[in-house]
């Protein structure tokens, strides 16, 4: 055991309540100085709390915390910041409406001669930030809202480092971004000049590639600080969860290709897609992998009815359909329902509860004289809750106050009580946590088995290669490469996903000489 | 813009332990309003021996019977994200329209035909608002400026005419020594609490004005539910142009103008919140009852206008102070040691 | 506050505007136009528009209510509504009335008294809002009926007299072209310029944008939202002076038609009622736009029973017109 | 790039769009040489304005003013800043003349004088200015506040809780009624002032007040009312007591009532009388003459009667306009929020209730001449005047004498 004092952060028997709600309790952790150390949970386990400890938003009730040896209290994010701790939020803190610059300055501008804020000055300064973490790509006077989410991730991440001289925690950092190296990168050199690295992440094979050690929180109390190539993905798991987990690959039965298909698309442009086509049958789980920013949010909002194609149809059950609007999507043949990529704009209905949310879109089938009963409504929840294994103690809260997983899984519940057949998943899996994922694999297996069709987008690879009988990759608009069976493994999916690989078939060439983004 | 926040988006504390305990917010507010508003009464008596009284009772809700209708409506409306300010305009046409062509007698068709076109204005504003993408601040200004200009024209500055026959039995006829309208108004309230609370179309109110978004990913239709909501807070502001004309028999151009902030103030005293998407008709009945005992009791003391104006701006921001979350996170978190 | 339920499909990196056409696809910029628009039409009409002195009459009338848009500016960027300004806008009218001070120092010092006025109800809205975390709509609404029943305190009936030297020097014309209430715009518009480059300028955009990612970002939410009703609260208080300048006159009712109108010119100079876009200058010549509609339906004989129904088409239209001309650019920029 | 080509276009867009506008609106110039008039009203909307604002148009379209005038009517609504800007228009568009109701006894003196200046003819009716180069023709000055508070305490015997309704708070007429009221209120310590509200001179809102009132008070023996009685008297039947002696404006509605056997009684006594919209005739007629040559008149403030009708004066009009003295029209005829002083058989012989009611010129008739006296109103600062002084009886007594000594 190291002393603390010669740790870079310390932190020792923190505690945090939320009215009667313990959030942290008891909570240790040492980082080491150049450590890069994981912090392990399921959604809920309080690392969101200690997240924001750490960063000086949040005061702990109980405990200490130490920097250097010397006692840490950060009362603000500057605060905190002065100190050298800086963190890259998961929800992402830029201001969509200022620019690169001005972003990358928050909250201080770099002063001109005039001694006001000055545009050249931040813009010099930051496009030589940009320039340091390789990103010069990114114009420091573009606007946040123009950048791809991918880029916002880098930048947030570029932020936060620029201020980390001891500690930099990262909130989930990959959640939006497909390759990993260029953070990589950036941590091993940053760890070089002796900066503990925080790094939190339900992406266990990135854990294991970047981290030695891990601490696990479980409903709020720090189970363990393990080495990491001492424990097996089972023992992480079983900390994690408090029980073991299953993670077996189910062997999943060939398709039958024969299959009436629910859902036909030819030639769909619009957006940044350029032509796609493609079928989907009954019963089938049929994956798309891309890289950021190459059409797969086109195609979903597309067929969820949320943008119009420019060109191209869409037959659905075999008949040609126009989706005007997602409630014209549910309705399109035997329907098809949409979970949104984010969950906290496009997902949840963060005033109503999670019954409330789940039933929403069947509210008017399941009312009685024009009235919604609360009894009906609780009713109808629970009677899809258990297929996505939602817990139904929960469904009477406010959906605000339940974990990102739990949020998660009353949305899948509410697209499979619409009864749609074809569900459309934009990474269904995002930001959730090992048994929660565990949990809506299952959910979709089964949805598939008894005859519905599914599309999902993930950025994730291995849950590509888990979930799905057939998998497209997305490429600059277009449909790259496609796998199924035995072809379907992740090396072959890597190269494809650059553009890299042996070109299908019938592609044309230029298509791999576009960089990605 | 391409990433907009959540309509009221907190910080989450993401813990499923977390949770409201029993009642439900709007429940308290609703609550502490109504409290509040019998507290008035009851200490006014230190104002008046005569207040305290059943009949003051029976006046506060007689009076509060215009503001309970009409936010009802302006409820909706802010219950999605929207304000509308079109009201006192709607007002006045219903009650021009109801003495023009009602007065006195007329058809029994008339007074829901009227309602009907009080119900198109709303439907502009909506038309406005979910096509035109007009913010609804400017779009309900709008409308009212035109429709105020509108009803000048068309009457010439004086509106004739007398109250409909049914609308002054609605006001001045008591039963079993209870004023019509009372029982009117209860009734209401019990119908505008089941239509917010408990309909289908109460739930997409909700859920649009919680996350418009997300509603529309769910299947809400939000163009047509938006619009309805509009649609219902100008029949109601149209009703009670027809309930002021039965009250004092006869219209005026202006005769809306001192309803608008006080169908505002009532729905947010009532703890509903002005972005949209919380909020419940029993509190916003209770902002309303309040702001009309306030006025009775106000009206009762002897001192100058300017102090009383100033009190009662002060009773309503000390109102929405006990209404804070915090103050009820406070009495909600048990004692711990 | 409403929905922008159509989203275009995301652009990623592609479709940049250069930096002069997105200066002139602002709000500012596009209300400019309406306003160039708007005279020409006038003069048109009306060939004596073309006068300095009418011009200086147009500004006189636009000064109140052009710096109270730009103080409800702020407010608005930062994602609030202020109401107090109807009520801050009586008082210091009642104040510059009931105690008028002459000469140039007398009138510095009735500013500074009307700008002390709007700090501290600013202050007080900001306490409200910004600590308490009340809805600001009700807060003001609140802070708005006190200022107006204090304002019928001082003075319960029209009257009073403002100081001569305020009601001459502020409303005529400097060199005889000049309008001085034209330079103290200017002035307010300068310091907005100024503003807008310190770190709490910065911080009131991103406040309104997206208040949880500024906390996160390092902006104290608090002291932003505090320094936009200080700052709102203050510019009203200049707003009083010249409308007392321009009223020579005390009324405790003074300000209540400016609590729609500022509204208006604010939405109508292009600044988002739901906070994070738009500026001041666009509120001031969107304020001069309202008062020059006046003039214009005025001298295209509009009946004065309908002026209001062009009134509210033209804001409706304005507002359509604002959205319509940037998507016209990035077309154009697009090819 | 092709900015350049779409900035243009759109500027080709607006320039077409205004030019169409201007030759669709801008016909209405250009007639043989009229007086140009204005009528500047600030609001609009009740039965007051709107009929004093129709006996202007009626005299206007009378001849030979139909062949004079050129009158063109002006709401600018409550703003003072909107009618500010309204007479600057009108003065830049030459007017002769302007009628107006201000908005403000003050705010509007700056633009008065410059219109004075360029030779304009400024005449305020009911509601005053203070500028000095305007004529104010009105019934302030004849003390309807002090005749009528005394009338009330009369009725009274000198004691008893009363009530005040108000007009507008901040308003100067207002205050001025109200300071005449209590000046003879304070001389009887056996009234007193159970509440004292404001009711807009609204109908809605006086009898919503009262009601508000009575639920503290229901012991009421009295009522002095501003413009709105008529809602008083309502409040009093909803809460289903008694009525009581009160005082108040020209409202036909109430008028009726005083006038009713039934009301009277329930105990409804009083007096009717306030603000008659035939200022305005007066006050057009006036300007008239000046600008017709036919009378030479400085400036100044002139009083305009205050009407003074008590239960037993009430006298129905079997025609058309008031004859024989009668003061009243049947129900049914008008509303009860009608204004009943909207004719003066000695001034405004012309006008008929189509004038007042439509704006429209009584068939027949033709424009007669002034009488050439007219009655000067004293100094009142604040409301006429400023840094005058009032003369030192200016809340005597005109219409009635006490009857009861304090």
């Amino acid at each position: 055991m190291v002393r603390d004092g010669q740790a870079a952060l310390a932190v020792r028997a923190v505690s945090k309540s939320y009215g009667a709600t313990v959030a942290l309790e008891g909570v240790d952790l040492v980082l080491q100085p150049g450590e890069v150390h994981a912090l392990l949970g399921e959604n809920g386990a309080g690392k969101s709390t200690l997240v924001k400890i750490l960063s000086g938003v949040v005061r702990p009730d109980g405990g200490a915390m130490t920097l250097a040896g010397s006692a840490f209290q950060p009362r603000t994010i500057l605060d905190s910041r002065s100190h050298g701790v800086a963190t890259a939020f998961q929800e992402l803190s830029l201001l969509p409406n200022l620019t690169v610059a001005e972003n990358l300055m928050m909250p201080r501008m770099p002063r001109g001669r005039t001694g006001l804020a000055s545009a050249s000055a931040a813009r010099l300064a930051a496009s030589e930030i940009l320039r340091r973490y390789d990103l010069a790509r990114i114009d420091a006077d573009e606007t946040v809202s123009a950048l791809s989410l991918a880029d916002r991730q880098r930048l947030e991440i570029v932020r936060a480092m620029e201020h980390a001289t001891r500690v930099l925690v990262l909130d989930e950092p990959t959640a939006a971004l497909s390759e990993v190296e260029w953070l990589f990168g950036l941590i091993r050199q940053i760890t070089a000049r002796g900066v503990a690295v925080l790094y939190i992440s339900h992406r266990l094979a990135e854990v294991r590639a970047l981290c030695s050690r891990a601490t696990v929180l479980r409903n709020g109390r720090s189970i363990a600080t393990v080495d990491l190539a001492g424990a097996s993905d089972a023992d992480i798991f079983e900390m994690m969860v408090g029980r073991a987990v299953r993670n077996e690959k189910a062997p999943r039965p060939l398709r039958d290709s024969a299959a009436p298909a629910s859902l036909a698309v030819a030639g769909l442009a619009g957006g940044q897609l350029k032509e796609v086509s493609f079928t989907l049958r009954q019963g089938e789980v049929l994956a798309v992998a891309a890289l950021e920013g190459q059409g797969q949010r086109d195609l979903f909002r597309i067929l969820a009815g949320l943008a119009r194609p420019a060109a191209g149809s869409i037959h659905i059950d075999g008949k040609p359909t126009v989706l005007r609007n997602p409630q014209g999507a549910l309705k399109a043949g035997r329907g098809i329902a949409y979970v949104p990529e984010e969950r906290k704009t496009e997902g949840i209905l963060s005033s109503l509860t999670a019954a409330g949310n789940i039933t929403l879109p069947v509210a008017g089938r399941i009312s009685r004289g024009g009235l919604v009963w609360s009894g009906l409504e609780a009713k109808a929840a629970a009677s899809v809750a258990g297929s996505v294994d939602l817990a139904a103690r929960y469904l009477s809260f406010p959906i605000a106050d339940l974990s990102g997983g739990n949020q998660q899984k009353a949305l899948l519940a509410r697209t499979l009580l619409t009864g749609a057949q074809t569900l459309l998943l934009f990474d269904p899996t995002r930001g959730v946590d090992v048994g929660t994922k565990q949990s809506i694999y299952a959910a979709i297996r089964r949805f598939a088995d008894a005859g519905g069709s599914v599309l999902f987008y993930s950025s994730e690879l291995p849950e590509v290669t888990d979930l799905a009988d057939r998998c497209m990759v997305l490429y600059g608009g277009r449909i790259f490469a496609e796998f199924h069976g035995e072809d379907l493994e992740e090396q072959r999916l890597v190269g494809a996903l650059v553009g890299h690989a042996a070109v299908p078939k019938g592609m044309p060439r230029k298509a791999g000489l576009e960089t990605g983004s | 813009m391409s990433v907009s926040e959540p309509k009221g988006a907190a910080f989450q504390a993401s813990a499923d332990l977390r949770r409201g305990g029993g009642i439900s917010r709007e429940t308290t507010n609703a609550i502490i309003v109504f409290g509040l508003s019998i507290l008035l009464i009851l200490g006014s008596r230190f104002v008046s021996p005569a207040l305290g009284s059943w009949s003051q009772v029976l006046t506060v809700l007689m009076l509060a019977s215009f503001l309970i209708v009409l936010s009802f409506g302006q409820g909706l409306v802010i219950l999605v994200g929207g304000l509308d300010l079109s009201i006192p305009a709607v007002i006045t046409l219903g009650g021009v329209l109801a003495t023009g062509w009602a007065g006195g007698g007329g058809d029994w068709y008339v007074l829901p035909a009227i309602l009907a076109i009080c119900g198109l204005v709303g439907a502009f504003n909506g038309f406005g608002v979910t096509v035109l993408k007009i913010p609804p601040f400017i779009m309900t200004m709008a409308t009212s400026i035109i429709l105020a200009s509108a009803a000048l024209g068309y009457t010439s500055g004086t509106p004739r005419g007398a109250s409909p026959a049914a609308m002054t039995a609605l006001m001045k006829t008591t039963w079993v020594g209870i004023p019509v309208v009372v029982y009117f108004v209860l009734l209401f309230v019990l119908a505008g609490w089941l239509l917010q609370s408990r309909t289908v179309f109460g739930r997409k109110l909700y859920a649009i004005g919680a996350n418009d978004q997300a509603a529309r990913v769910a299947g809400v239709a939000i163009g047509p539910v938006t619009t309805q909501a509009y649609v219902v807070s100008a029949i109601c502001a149209g009703f009670v142009g027809m309930m002021l004309v039965g009250y004092a028999n006869g219209a005026t151009l202006r005769m809306g103008d001192n309803y608008l902030l006080p169908s505002i103030a009532a729905v947010v005293i009532g703890g509903s919140s002005i972005l949209g998407g919380r909020g419940s008709f029993i509190g916003t009945v209770g902002g309303a009852v309040l702001l009309t005992t306030l006025g009775t009791v106000i009206a009762a003391i002897g001192l100058e206008q300017g102090w009383r104006t100033v009190i009662e701006g002060g009773i309503i921001v000390a109102a929405l102070f006990f209404m804070r979350e915090e103050f009820f996170a406070r009495l909600r978190r048990p004692k711990r040691s | 506050m409403s929905a922008s339920a159509v989203q275009p499909l995301e652009r990623n990196g592609g479709g940049r505007k250069s930096n002069w056409v997105r200066a002139l696809t602002s709000g500012a910029a596009i209300v400019t136009l309406l306003y160039v628009v708007l005279y020409a039409l006038y003069a048109l009409w009306e060939p004596r528009a073309l006068s300095s002195y009418t011009f200086t009459n147009l500004i006189n009338n636009a000064a109140p209510l052009a710096i109270a848009a730009a103080g409800e500016t702020l407010v608005v960027l930062s994602r609030g509504f202020d109401l107090s300004v109807a009520g801050v806008v009586s008082l210091t009218n009642v104040f510059m009335a009931v105690w008028p001070m002459e000469g140039p120092g007398g009138a510095l010092i009735s500013l500074l008294g009307c700008c002390a006025i709007g700090a501290v109800v600013g202050t007080v809205n900001g306490w409200l809002v910004a600590v308490l975390r009340l809805q600001t709509i009700a807060a003001t609404l609140g802070t708005m009926i006190v200022c107006q029943g204090l304002a019928l305190v001082i003075l319960d009936a029209p009257g009073g007299m403002v100081a001569d030297w305020v009601s001459y020097e502020l409303t005529g014309t400097l060199f005889g072209v000049v309008p001085i209430a034209g330079l103290i715009i200017a002035a307010v518009a300068l310091l907005w310029l100024v503003f807008l480059r310190t770190n709490t300028g910065i911080g009131i955009y991103a406040v309104g944008a997206d208040e949880q990612a500024a906390m996160l970002s390092g902006v104290s939410v608090t002291r932003v939202r505090f320094a936009a009703f200080v700052g709102a609260g203050m510019l009203y208080g200049v707003a009083g002076f010249m409308l007392s300048a321009q009223t020579a006159t005390g009324n405790p009712n003074a300000g209540a038609p400016f609590l729609m109108l500022v509204f208006a010119a604010v939405a109508l100079g292009g600044t988002s009622l739901s906070g994070g876009r738009g500026g001041l200058i666009g509120s001031i010549v969107g304020a001069g736009c309202l008062m020059l509609l006046q003039k214009v339906l005025f001298s295209g004989g509009v009946s004065s029973f309908y002026t209001g129904i062009f009134q509210g088409f033209v804001l409706i239209l304005a507002i359509l017109f604002g959205r319509f001309m940037p998507r016209l650019f990035n077309a154009g920029a697009k090819k | 790039m092709m900015n350049w080509k779409r900035i243009r276009r759109a500027t080709m867009l607006c320039t077409t769009a205004a030019v169409a506008l201007a030759g669709l609106v801008g016909s209405a110039h250009a007639e043989d040489k009229k007086f140009k008039i204005y009528l500047s009203l600030s609001y609009s909307g009740n039965a007051w304005q709107s009929e004093a604002a129709n006996i202007v148009k009626a005299l206007a379209a009378t001849p030979p003013y139909d062949k004079q005038v050129e009158l063109i009517e002006v709401i600018s609504g409550t703003d003072p800043q909107a009618q500010i800007s309204a007479y600057e228009s009108m003065i830049e568009a030459g007017a002769d003349g302007i009628v107006t109701f201000p908005i403000s006894s003050t705010a509007l003196n700056r633009v008065i004088k410059r219109g004075c200046e360029q030779g304009v003819k400024f005449f305020t009716y009911d509601a005053t200015v203070t500028e000095p180069c305007a004529y104010n023709v009105s019934y302030i000055t004849a003390g309807f506040g002090e005749n009528s508070a005394q009338a009330l305490v009369n009725e009274l015997g000198g004691k008893g809780k009363i009530f005040l309704s108000r007009g507008v708070p901040g308003n100067s007429v207002d205050k001025r009624h109200t300071d005449g009221a209590m000046h003879i209120f304070k001389q009887y310590p056996g009234i007193e002032i159970a509440a004292e509200y404001y009711s807009y001179w609204d109908d809605r809102t006086t009898q919503q007040e009262t009601a508000k009132a009575l639920a503290a008070h229901p012991d009421v023996d009295g009522i002095w009312a501003q413009a709105g009685e008529y809602g008083a008297i309502q409040a009093l039947q909803d809460a289903g007591t008694k009525l009581v002696p009160m005082t108040g404006e020209n409202s036909n509605g109430f008028r009726l009532a005083l006038a009713n056997p039934d009301m009277q009684a329930k105990g409804l006594k009083g007096v009717s009388a306030g603000s008659p919209p035939a200022q305005s005739g007066y006050a057009f007629k006036l300007l008239m003459e000046i600008l017709t040559g036919k009378r030479e008149l400085e400036a100044t403030n002139i009083e305009y009667p205050l009407p003074w009708v008590p239960a037993a004066s009430v006298k129905l009009c079997e025609g058309e306009t008031f004859e024989n003295g009668c003061n009243a029209f049947p129900d049914g005829k008008v509303p009860s929020s009608f204004v009943t002083e909207v004719f003066n058989p000695e001034l405004l012989p012309e006008l008929s209730l189509l004038s007042a009611l439509e704006g429209k010129p009584t068939p027949g008739a033709t424009i007669q001449p002034l009488p050439a006296e007219i009655v000067k109103a004293p100094n009142e600062p604040g409301i006429n005047c400023q840094n005058c002084e009032p003369p030192a009886d200016l809340y005597k007594l005109t219409k009635i004498q006490p009857t009861v000594s304090p």
